[in-house]
């Protein structure tokens, strides 16, 4: 452990608020600023103006779907209205349980939103990447839309069980039959290139 | 990646490990996880085990107490055990009553007890058709990651080591029962079961004391329970894909060792807090 | 009574065995009201939670707890309680208490008076932890508070309160402050001085009994729960004042298991 | 919208501030009260429409800074109580009853003696059993089980209440010790939730113990020692209890610096964090409890006890003053019942 790093627990008190502003894992309160997290101090000087003081735990934060934020989900259940995913990932941080989501039919493209078709874009155990519009309302979870070409299926498996190459934007290919099913295909960003 | 891998694709990401004969918790495939008991910390019970497996955490706590036998056993008295999951152990169970999982180990336990006689239902008299004691063996997992069966039966024996009762006499005059907490005796306990389960991956290939995940993974477990004298008390196979008679040997040969080094670990426990 | 199927049951009946023994005198000699039970505490020692922690008193006092981060919360039972959920998470407790946990007779697991007083003692952890957490930065979800309590020697709300807020802080989830719970009691003697962190035998000899958790870092109160024979709002003040300051001196011992913990789990990076 | 609400509310204040002072009515009284009182319609209306609390900002701000005034929203200042209608012996095939409206909360509870075993630690004492029903009419959010939770809390803060040890004589519900007592039950049914359940279930609570009448029993052993038990033949010849010492809640809810009593449940949507107390009729505080998902500062915590004893003795002078009211009027009194 490094001497220097200094460790707090939540309520502790950081500094005033005039000193520094407000980073992540804080609190400000009463014109004081607190942490909220038992982790390490780390204070970064800004160019202009007051550093930043923020509290990080070496754990993954306990990171929540938020509006704006790509998602990696795999596919659950389709019907002709929305497909049931699960949302697996936040970016690149796995989260620590599932959260479920709903792709609604007129959320999958940007264009001829009347002509999707929901089965001709998701099969159930598909990995999809999507974008929170919404953290829903009292009946619905968290809406997501794939409606951009950096969203929509990265990876699927055709009925022989074979992992599928994209061929378009629209359709995928199985290597082995060769036969091609429809999906809404992402183009493929290469840091999700995985396996 | 590897992260992302495992997540996806939990189980090619496992058989790559399996195909360098090894875990992806470092462990070889014969290889048990570190074991401790600890034993006697509750002082509330009347005899108390706490037996860690790698993370796996179990205790066992027994409770005496006197009951009237039943009709057709007269001079016998009870073991109850039963094996709780609470929610603090894992995310996967809820709170509220026994899940599946629980009853079916409390049922196994309840099977060991009775198959190898670990203690004699008959030493638990104290006067035929009238007063006998209950054993209430609550066993309670607190870290749920595999293997919850050995552990538990492991805790069991442990705890029942640890067991001292109160002489109890009954009054010839008044016909009550007088309780001399001052005089102490341990049980008798005539053999000494110990469980060791197997997780079966792709049918052929076995590993031993298997962690949460892997247990999740497996298409099939099986847990063989041996004695000091070598003889199987019980198979418990639910289920799964099927294992061939050889496989099973082998299943066994290896429980008979690992009943040897239990007894040892037990023995040396017992040895070190008995009072000098 | 209903039989319960789920768990093997043994005898209907059957009795501790100190019923019959000889009435045990256990006269404890007098001690300083001003003493606390050393505490133990550590925290991060189960592998399956986000956060745990094990609190012991000395004498006896063992409890477990475990938390977990946010969880996509159950479908809300009501709209009023949807719109709650939309605002901010909720904090979800379970108590368990172990079948051997207290002297005398073993506690049914099950049965209504164990559910009872389990629940009551989850309901008053909850009061008592919520105030410590940032529920608005956790919309939709819920977050879980779980304790086994493994032995009964006393105080064992108060010891299940630091441990929850113990439990809850090495998870990660983003606090306010921590919670430091003790328990105060005083004897039926008229004369009888509050003593803090009562044992088992204390707690059931009292006329009144008072747990207090506090919030350290911004000094608020976040559970009072006291009860027993008539007293005038200053002697319960004058409790309540003592019991604070027990908090005030058990913090920095949970605050250092927490610095412990944290490290460890720095350096197992 | 909320304007427009907050004046109407000031309206039927200034209607009602007359009868603030006085902190509870008799049912005499209260009739009257109800032919003249224009308003009460309106306020009930209002109830139905708001059994789900949810206050905008704005609207909580007003209730905020009329608190730190001492100006409530319907005209109290943060001490008082609403008025209270008591009345007792509803329900004809009880052991005693009592019916509370406090505001738009509407509270029966019945008491039943019943016969049975005493608890093996207390062999020569009876008992009380609480039930609360938080029945799917009293507002919407009952409905499934939505009213388990209050229900339980209730039930348990009833059973932490009662427990110290003179609050009922529960000696003088022994039958004979180790084989038969008197087991209260008390139910409790919430017909209305319109804030400050507890205070108002506790001045029932009260009032039915007052009313209840446990026929006379005696004990008969014939010379092989088996008992038995003759219920004495005159129905009027019955045990009342001594209720003196049964405690009353008061909750006090911080709002804002300061706090109030007797909530309503839109005072109640501002407030994070309450105190509960119960106070015997000399003044003697026999439980406290914090209760709701704040924190309180120890100062506020004080004072809020002090106003507890003070506001809770005075409670109690106004109950007793109900109950021997209508005790004086016996059979001659008029009952209201629930068409009143």
């Amino acid at each position: 452990m490094d001497p220097s790093e200094r460790f707090c627990v939540p309520g502790e008190r950081l500094c005033s608020a005039e000193e520094a502003t407000a980073g992540s894992g804080t609190y400000t309160r009463h014109g004081f600023i607190f942490s909220s997290l038992a982790g390490c101090v780390e204070k970064t000087s800004e160019e202009s103006g007051l550093p930043v003081v923020s509290v990080v735990r070496d754990s993954d934060p306990q990171l929540l779907p938020d509006v704006g934020v790509v998602v990696t989900c795999k596919v659950c259940s389709i019907n002709s209205r929305f497909a049931k995913v699960h949302i697996l990932y936040i970016g690149s941080t796995p989260l620590k349980s599932i959260f479920r989501g709903t792709i609604r039919k007129e959320d999958i493209r940007a264009t001829e939103k009347d002509k999707v078709e929901v089965y001709k874009s998701f099969r159930p155990g598909d990995i999809v990447l999507a974008k929170v519009i919404s953290l829903g309302d009292s009946q619905s979870n968290y809406l997501l839309t794939t409606a951009e070409n950096e969203l929509g299926v990265v990876a699927a498996h055709s009925d022989a069980g074979m992992q599928m190459v994209p061929i378009s934007w629209c359709e995928m290919q199985c290597p082995r039959t060769h036969t091609k099913e429809f999906r809404k295909v992402a183009r493929v960003q290469p840091e999700f290139l995985q396996t | 990646m590897a992260e992302a891998f495992k997540t996806v694709e939990p189980l090619e990401y496992y058989r790559r490990f399996l195909k360098e004969n090894c875990r992806p918790d470092g462990r070889e495939l014969g290889e048990f996880r570190t074991t401790t008991v600890n034993i006697g910390s509750i002082t509330t019970a009347d005899g108390s085990a706490l037996v860690k497996f790698g993370n796996t955490t179990v205790i066992c706590g027994v409770k005496a107490e006197l009951a009237t036998p039943t009709k057709d056993s007269a001079n016998k008295g009870y073991i109850v055990p039963n094996v709780e999951l609470p929610s603090l152990c894992s995310p996967r169970f809820r709170s509220g009553p026994p899940g599946e999982e629980a009853q079916a180990a409390s049922q196994f336990i309840a099977d060991v007890i009775e198959n190898s006689q670990i203690i004699e239902k008959e030493d638990l008299c104290i006067a035929n058709g009238k007063l006998v004691w209950v054993l209430y063996c609550d066993i309670i997992c607190m870290d749920y990651d595999g293997n919850l069966l050995d552990a538990s039966a492991f805790a069991l024996l442990a705890a029942l080591k640890n067991v001292q009762l109160p002489s109890v006499t009954i009054n010839e005059e008044t016909g009550l029962s007088e309780v001399n907490f001052k005089q102490k005796n341990p049980l008798m306990i005539r053999k000494h079961p110990v469980a060791t389960s197997f997780a079966i991956f792709d049918d052929t290939l076995l590993i031993v004391d298997p962690n949460a995940e892997e247990e999740d993974l497996a298409t099939g477990t099986v847990t063989v329970v041996t004695d000091e004298e070598d003889r199987l008390c019980s198979v418990h196979k639910p289920g799964g894909s099927p294992l061939t008679g050889a496989k099973l040997q082998d299943c066994i040969t290896r429980a008979i060792t690992r009943q040897r080094e239990v007894k040892k670990l037990i023995d040396k426990v017992i040895n070190s807090i008995k009072p000098k | 009574m209903p039989v319960d199927h789920r768990r093997l049951c043994g005898p209907e009946e059957s009795h501790a065995p100190a019923l019959w023994a000889a009435e045990e005198g256990g006269d404890e000699s007098p001690r300083d009201p001003w003493a606390l039970r050393p505490l133990f505490a550590r925290a991060a020692v189960l592998s399956q939670a986000d956060g745990s922690a094990y609190v012991e008193l000395s004498g006896g006092t063992k409890v477990l707890c475990a938390a977990w981060g946010p969880r996509e919360a159950p479908e809300p039972p009501t709209a009023a309680a949807a719109a709650a959920a939309l605002r901010m998470g909720r904090l979800q407790c379970d108590f368990r208490r172990a079948p051997f946990a207290s002297r005398g007779a073993r506690r049914r697991p099950g049965s209504t008076a164990e559910r009872d007083a389990e629940r009551d003692l989850a309901a008053a952890l909850r009061t008592a932890l919520e105030p410590t957490l940032q529920l608005e930065r956790y919309p939709r979800t819920r977050l879980l508070v779980s304790v086994l309590l493994l032995q009964d020697e006393g105080s064992v709300l108060a010891a299940a309160i630091s441990a929850g807020a113990l439990a809850l802080a090495d998870s990660g989830v983003q606090m306010y402050d921590l919670a430091v719970g003790c328990a105060l009691c005083r004897g039926p003697d008229p004369s009888a001085a509050w003593v803090l962190q009562p044992g088992e035998a204390e707690e059931r000899r009292a006329a009144v009994r008072l747990t207090v958790a506090l919030l350290p870092a911004l000094n608020q109160v976040s559970a009072v729960q006291g009860a027993g024979s008539g007293g005038t709002p200053e002697d319960w003040a004058e409790a309540l004042c003592f019991g604070l300051d027990a908090c005030y001196r058990l913090y920095p011992v949970l605050r250092q298991s927490l610095l412990q913990a944290t490290c460890r789990r720095r350096r197992a990076m | 919208m909320s304007e427009r609400r907050a004046t109407l509310r000031r309206l039927s204040c200034s209607n009602g501030a007359s009868h603030c002072s006085r902190l509870l009515e008799g049912t005499a009284a209260s009739r009257e009260r109800r032919k003249r009182k224009g308003l009460s319609a309106v306020r009930r209306e209002e109830a139905g429409s708001m059994a789900a609390v949810v206050l905008s900002e704005p609207e909580k701000l007003y209730i905020v800074h009329g608190v730190q005034e001492d100006l409530r929203v319907d005209g109290r200042g943060c001490e008082d109580y609403r008025c209270a209608e008591v009345e007792t012996d509803v329900v004809s095939n009880t052991s005693g009853s009592a019916r509370v409206k406090l505001g738009n909360t509407d509270i029966l509870v019945g008491v039943k003696a019943e016969m049975g075993t005493p608890k093996i630690e207390k062999p020569d004492e009876g008992y009380l059993e609480f039930c609360v029903d938080c029945s799917a009419n009293a507002t919407p959010e009952f409905e499934g089980r939505g009213g388990e939770e209050l229900g339980t809390e209730i039930t348990s803060t009833f059973y932490t209440v009662f427990s110290s040890e003179n609050s009922v004589d529960l000696k003088s519900l022994c039958i004979n010790p180790r084989e038969h007592c008197w087991v209260l039950y008390v139910d409790v049914l919430l017909l209305v939730c319109g804030g400050n359940l507890f205070d108002a279930i506790s001045i029932a609570v009260k009032a039915a113990l007052f009313n209840t009448r446990i026929p006379k029993v005696r004990v008969l052993e014939d010379e092989e020692g088996s008992k038995e038990i003759e219920l004495s033949d005159d129905p009027y010849d019955c045990i009342r209890l001594n209720v003196e010492n049964v405690p009353l809640i008061v909750t006090l809810s911080k709002i804002g610096y300061r706090h109030v009593v007797d909530a309503t449940l839109e005072e109640e949507a501002c407030s994070l964090a309450s105190l509960l107390v119960s106070v015997t009729s000399k003044g003697a505080l026999t439980s406290i409890k914090k209760v709701g998902r704040g924190s309180l500062d120890p100062e506020s915590i004080f004072e809020m006890m002090e106003t507890g004893k003070k506001v809770g003795k005075a409670l109690h002078v106004a109950l007793q003053k109900i109950l021997d009211e209508e005790e004086s009027l016996g059979t001659s009194r008029q009952k209201v019942g629930f068409l009143g």
